[in-house]
């Protein structure tokens, strides 16, 4: 009934896998007795076709902007792999990590901290070219040139700092940045949730845009899972530090497996006060535990609805197995009931 | 007709600063009924949250109330020595704040810093109020409400602390609660709570409540009557289903259209406003939303400001153009793509010159 | 000087995030200081170390100076024989370090016959008075002129503070001291013809502690107040203070309850510095105003090399401060409840 | 090679043009220009380094008073009296000259130890900051002892047990060791401090994605952005060198005579106290002048440096 208002998603199933992370672990130890750990990422499955948007949601703590951290390899994991284009780029060093790394590039959060307060627009933005020494220097401030009036800024700015900058603008030299060596994987960590709505939506827009010209991969982290639903393929939902559940954008809407995709979704309000009138959220009780000590069993077993405790939730940790849809899977013992 | 509980007439409220008067509020009038709910909207730096502080009177330091009046229950705010203007505040009128992390004393016990607010006001002896602060924490759902009440803010969660903010806010039995944005820094799961909690407590206590907020879904969610500011100026106003169905003004109607739903597949591309919400020192000539515009005509630009004109029953907006006069055309035009196609393709040139093994 | 790189140390305190450490607070502060006190003996012993290593790498013996003739080489053997310098300088060392342990500072070279602690327990009750005395003058005027200032900032209160507090912290103690004799022993005798002068040295449990304990305590007064006075501000702005006004509290309760309490909180951690700026600086003040205590006699021990003195002298000092150190950080886990212990 | 605005098509979106162009240095040395007090500071201290500099030459060209030389007939002149506008000493000697001479000793100390004192703790914290690990460790746990140790106590010991015979800058060789042994830690520790907030700020987790080498981060990245507070530290730092070397020469373990100096000056003075007031008054307001003018350009620093200050 809804497949006929959908838009045909973009990429097959069966197209190549550009991302692949298999079993990626990243753990903090806090120090003190006994090891101590924050386990921001304990466990991860997860794979990234060439050409789409993932869309990776989950609330503050869940362990998002580390795994994006652990793609683009700024951060080394504590174990498990991450392939990239058949590569293991946990395992690179120097040359190889070079070459790598100027295909996959990063957008981040906050438009004010991204940019070192301390350099012009045109040197930022020279700097990845530098790095990799593309092209000549001429060709390179040239570069910068194309890139800012992409973005829609004024390529005269090259010698202006940051400070000068909205916020929106900021953004824009950001995303500018990322592009700049012409890389074919993007990772946008949480790239529009500091924005004001209208700016938000300037970027947004940016973002299709450009994927859509130079064929772009994009992981897209946020936790509005509006946003994320609008730009995505598939969308992973995550929870304390695991994927409980991936699925194409409309499946994982239509018909979530995963009691908390369920919840998370039905808490988001619509703006539409017809809709919210009838609207019954599912309130989850309590909040989100410690990823020092998470729960046994399934993690989300003490604030689940449905949950059977004591019981199976609370001993066995369910794996991530298909589920309602083709191409949907959930981590949940009860997937689909509710 | 329900009874009016509070009425800003002509509000001006001014920032003297060294590079000129800031005009954060610019001529605001609007009201709040008893027992109904308010939502004030619009993007950072439009006055929402300067309107709510004139209201109490705690505006920041180069900040002053030019001209105007804010009564409530027929007395002027405005006029009121500093003595009933404490009294006032927190007991009449009583306000949540955003950021649920910094707004709470962090050296002080939460069970403490509720019970102040009530004690300051002479309503509840001491003994009396303490006795009420584990009452009031369990009414916000607040578990083990007898233990935490020792607890200090650092221990408590943001959802948590939030709920301790309402709990003080409702603590005097105030017949308006003014809350700003009172969920943007928590989590989604938490908001959801904490939403829930307030339309229950609407409808309990019959407290009126004045949203301020940029997420429209809330003010969809919550409220019965919008307020749309713009530039320090309310540009439109109106029931809450009335504005949300066809809204007037082209600013609403951008508002509306710049947030995805989680409830719609992909369609259409967002709105996007262009540019910046203007300098409140050197705002534009003519409608002040002109520049941003886009179904913008000259005399917009040109004429004085429109007048908040009466659009449909109980809605009004300041506009000259109108949603309902704008072509379909038009709409799409404001939806298409900005991306220069031309740095585009002069990039794509350039990459295949020097790019290497990064091809896309 | 101490007080200006005083930056409050807080290695081993961290706000808590993950985990509430409430239940089991005062345990772990039992369990913290042990461990504070426990690392205080590495700390001191280091300080043995150094000015041990410090004091024999000097060129010539202690005895080159002593009373300005050259002694001949039988005395020189016989006084390195009676302090022990004729021995290896480790082993000299690990016999300090094992008589230390008996609270055995050995004897001191300049005044012959006397052991250091005497000379230290001689002069003890001179630095400590100075020393109490302008410790409780920095706290209250300190403290009570930074509030005044920032809670009338930009009125002539604040200025006058201010100003104060600039030209205090400019003039070192010394140039103080010795300005202040100009005036009030010199200046005023002339002026009221010997009827009103304050002493311009010399000991007395009376106007004799004026001079040298408010020149102590000037410098650490200016930093107080320039300090407070910041931190008063920072806090006036703070989200929880437009919370206080807004639940309707009276100034007077905004101020007390919630300004105070938290803009107080960096002051106390600089009083360990403040700390041991009075201890150096009562080797400045004690000689200005001629006053036989630690300090001067301190001085007294460096120009005449008398190395056990120094050593005494220094140790004590040092442990004074770590303790002061501890006290504060101890305070500090109980004024702020965020502090967690680790 | 700019490219013409109006040969772009397709409505750009922030084309506006941000009011000014101001660098953050620029930025932030206007805002010092407008401090009345900072710029006052700076005034008196280029004097004194002119002072400084040529008063040897007034003294070789008989200009001023020889501040060596005794003269037994004008003992204790007071001010404004045969030529010697300041008075003069116990011994005989013009105090006017012996004040300019002795900023020499002042001024050099405090000038050169910072320069000792910046490349140390910026090296030492730098690594430690980045690298972390066990040189970061090392230099917790030496601060933890560093600061149990009284600073102006260590100065005093080193001083006198390494003195050194000389002209006054040869002299000055064991001052600036004592002086910056004690304080490079402090600057250590900010260091280390500021780049530890830097490692943790998103631009430079940008540069490494767009990938930028350690050396690059540290240079192009960290040290500018820390560069700020390192300066107001150093600025500070001079007053107070110059604080200890005053102690020093007034303690009588600091440069000896002949050379004059503003401590010394001050002892000298108080021996003299109640014949000769003013033999104490000018050295020690030289002193504290000076130090006050130090910390009025480190407050202007602080203040036009200070990021919550910009726009």
């Amino acid at each position: 009934m809804q497949a006929a208002e959908r838009a045909p998603a973009r990429v097959a199933a069966t197209d190549p896998v550009l991302v692949h992370i298999k079993g990626a672990y990243k753990h903090f130890p806090i120090g003190g007795f006994g090891g101590l750990a924050v386990r921001a990422v304990d466990g991860v499955d997860l794979e990234i076709r060439r050409g789409e948007t993932l869309g990776l949601v989950g609330e503050s703590g869940c362990g998002k902007s580390t795994l994006a951290r652990l793609i683009t390899a700024l951060m080394p994991v504590t174990a498990g792999s991450i392939m990239f284009d058949g590569q293991d780029i946990t395992r690179l060093r120097g040359g190889g990590m070079r070459r790598v790394r100027r295909k996959m590039q990063m957008i981040f959060q906050d438009p004010f901290a991204s940019l070192d307060p301390r350099m012009t627009v045109g040197d930022i933005l020279q700097e990845p070219l530098d790095n990799f020494h593309v092209g000549s220097v001429r060709e390179r401030r040239q570069r910068v040139q194309e890139l800012l009036r992409l973005v829609g800024l004024n390529p005269n700015f090259t010698n202006r700092y940051p400070h000068e900058f909205s916020g929106g603008q900021r953004q824009r030299i950001g995303i500018a940045r990322a592009l700049a060596v012409n890389p074919s994987f993007i990772v946008c960590d949480e790239a529009v949730s500091a924005l004001d709505v209208s700016i938000a939506a300037q970027i947004i827009n940016l973002l299709q845009d450009l994927q859509r010209e130079f064929q772009l991969t994009y992981l897209f982290i946020a936790h509005d899972l509006a946003v994320v639903r609008h730009l995505s393929d598939r969308i992973a939902v995550m929870y304390l530090g695991k994927v409980v559940e991936t699925a194409d954008r409309n499946d994982i809407y239509d018909h979530p497996q995963h009691p908390y995709t369920k919840a998370l979704l039905s808490s988001i309000p619509v703006p539409d006060p017809v809709v919210e009138r009838d609207r019954a959220p599912i309130t989850l009780k309590g909040e989100i535990p410690s990823p020092v000590n998470p729960p046994s069993g399934c993690r989300f077993h003490p604030r689940c609805p449905i949950a059977r405790v004591p019981g199976v939730c609370s001993e066995v940790e369910p794996p991530l197995e298909p589920h309602g849809a083709q191409d949907q899977v959930a981590a949940c013992h009860f997937a689909g009931q509710a | 007709m329900a009874q009016t509980l509070l009425e800003v007439e002509d509000l001006h409220t001014q920032f003297f600063t060294s590079r000129g008067v800031v005009r954060a509020v610019d001529g605001v009038s609007f009201h709040v009924d008893a027992g109904e709910t308010l939502g004030v909207v619009g993007e950072s730096g439009c006055g929402k949250t300067m309107t709510a502080l004139s209201i109490l009177r705690l505006l920041p330091d180069p900040g002053k109330i030019v001209s105007g009046r804010i009564m409530f229950r027929g007395n002027d705010v405005t006029k009121m020595t500093d003595e009933e203007i404490r009294d006032f505040r927190g007991n009449d009128v009583a306000m949540i704040f955003q950021d649920p992390m910094t707004s709470l004393n962090p050296v002080t016990k939460i069970g403490k810093q509720i019970e102040e607010a009530m004690t300051a006001h002479n309503r509840f002896t001491e003994t009396l109020a303490r006795g009420r602060v584990i009452e009031l924490l369990k009414r916000v759902r607040v578990p083990a409400a007898e233990s935490r009440v020792k607890d200090y803010p650092h221990q408590f969660s943001g959802g948590m602390r939030q709920r301790a903010m309402i709990a003080m806010g409702l603590s005097n039995e105030p017949s308006l609660l003014i809350a700003d944005e009172p969920t943007t820094a928590l989590d989604v799961t938490v908001q959801a709570q904490i939403i829930q909690l307030m339309k229950q407590l609407n409808r309990e206590l019959g407290t009126a409540m004045m949203l301020i907020t940029h997420n429209m879904a809330l003010v969809a969610s919550l409220c019965q009557r919008v307020v749309v500011m713009y530039a320090g100026r309310i540009v439109e106003e109106g029931p809450v289903d009335q504005i949300f169905k066809s809204p007037q003004h082209p600013y609403t109607w951008s508002l509306l259209r710049s947030v995805p739903r989680v409830d719609e597949s992909r369609k259409d591309r967002l709105v996007s406003i262009k540019g910046l919400p203007p300098d409140l020192s050197h705002p534009p000539p003519g409608c002040k939303f002109h520049p941003r515009c886009p179904f913008v005509v000259d005399r917009c630009k040109v004429d004085p400001e429109p007048s908040l004109d009466e659009v449909a029953l109980g809605q009004v907006a300041r506009c000259w153009v109108l949603m309902r006069n704008v072509k379909q055309e038009d709409v799409e035009e404001a939806k298409k793509s900005a991306l220069s196609k031309e740095a585009a393709e002069k990039l794509k040139a350039s990459t295949a010159e020097v790019g290497g093994d990064a091809g896309g | 000087m101490a007080v200006t790189a005083g930056r409050p140390k807080r290695g081993a305190l961290l706000p808590s995030r993950l985990t509430d450490a409430t239940n089991s607070r005062i345990g772990s502060l039992v369990l913290y200081v042990i461990r504070r006190l426990l690392w205080m003996i590495p700390v001191v012993f280091f300080v043995i170390v150094i000015t041990f290593i410090l004091m024999h790498s000097a060129a010539g013996s202690p005895w080159d100076k002593s009373g300005g003739r050259q002694l001949s080489q039988v005395i020189v053997d016989n006084l390195n024989k009676k302090y022990g310098l004729d021995k290896p300088v480790f082993q000299q060392f690990l016999l300090y370090i094992w008589n230390v342990l008996h609270f055995d500072f050995g004897l001191s070279y300049q005044y012959q016959g006397k052991s250091v602690v005497e000379l230290i327990g001689g002069g003890w009750p001179y630095t400590a008075t100075i020393g109490v005395l302008a410790f409780a003058l920095i706290v209250p005027i300190g403290v009570g002129l930074g509030v005044l200032a920032a809670l009338r900032q930009n009125t002539r209160v604040d200025y006058a503070t201010v100003g104060f507090a600039t030209f205090s912290a400019s003039f070192p103690n010394f140039v103080i001291g010795s300005l202040m004799i100009v005036f009030f022993s010199v200046l005023l005798y002339k002026w009221t013809g010997g009827q009103f002068f304050l002493p311009a040295g010399g000991w007395g449990l009376d106007d004799h502690l004026i001079m040298p304990s408010v020149t102590l305590a000037l410098l650490p007064i200016a930093y107080t107040a320039r300090l407070t006075r910041a931190s008063t501000l920072e806090t006036i702005r703070q989200d929880y203070i437009r919370t206080a006004w807004a639940k309707g509290l009276s100034e007077r309760l905004v101020v007390i309850r919630h300004v105070l309490k938290n803009s107080l909180i960096p002051v106390v951690t600089t009083l360990g510095p403040t700390f041991a700026f009075l201890v150096t600086g009562s080797v400045i003040v004690e000689t200005v105003f001629s006053i036989p205590g630690i300090g001067r006699a301190f001085v007294v021990a460096v120009t005449s090399r008398d190395y056990p003195m120094i050593l005494g002298t220094t140790v004590l000092f040092s442990v004074i401060i770590a303790a002061a150190n501890l006290v504060v950080d101890v305070l500090y886990v109980f004024i702020d409840p965020r502090v967690r212990l680790t | 090679m700019a490219l013409p605005v109006a040969a772009v098509e397709g409505a750009p979106i922030d084309w506006e043009v941000p009011e000014q162009q101001v660098g953050l240095w620029s930025d932030a040395w206007q805002r010092f220009r407008r401090n009345r007090l900072a710029v006052l500071g700076l005034g008196i201290v280029i004097f004194l380094v002119g002072v400084a500099l040529i008063s040897p030459l007034l003294v070789h060209f008989g200009i001023i008073h020889d501040p060596i030389k005794q003269q037994v007939e004008s003992i204790e002149t007071p001010p404004g009296v045969n030529g010697h506008l300041f008075g003069t000493d116990i011994l005989g000697r013009d105090t006017l000259s012996r004040l300019m001479l002795g900023s020499q000793v002042s001024l050099t100390v405090g000038l050169l130890v910072q320069g000792i004192i910046f490349p140390i703790g910026l090296a030492i914290g730098l690594t430690a900051g980045y690298f972390g690990g066990r040189i970061d460790n090392l230099l917790m746990r030496f601060t933890d002892i560093w600061y149990a140790f009284p600073d102006l106590l260590f100065v005093l010991v080193v001083v006198s047990v390494w003195s050194v015979n000389g002209p006054w800058f040869v002299q000055l060789i064991p001052i600036f060791g004592a002086i910056a042994l004690v304080n490079w830690v402090g600057l250590a520790r900010l260091v280390r401090g500021q780049v530890l907030s830097i490692k943790e700020k998103e631009y430079i987790e940008a540069a490494r994605a767009s990938g930028s080498s350690p050396l690059k981060l540290i240079l192009k990245h960290m040290l500018p952005n820390s560069l700020g507070p390192i300066i107001v530290t150093l600025t500070f730092g001079i007053p107070n060198a110059i604080f200890l070397e005053a102690v020093l020469s007034f303690l009588g373990v600091g440069i000896r005579p002949p050379q004059p100096t503003w401590g010394q000056m001050v002892a000298d003075g108080t021996e003299a106290i109640y014949a000769n007031p003013t033999s104490v008054v000018f050295p020690a307001f030289a002193i504290g002048f000076t130090l006050l003018a130090f910390s009025f350009i480190g407050d202007g620093l602080r203040d036009a440096l200070d990021p919550r200050m910009r726009r």
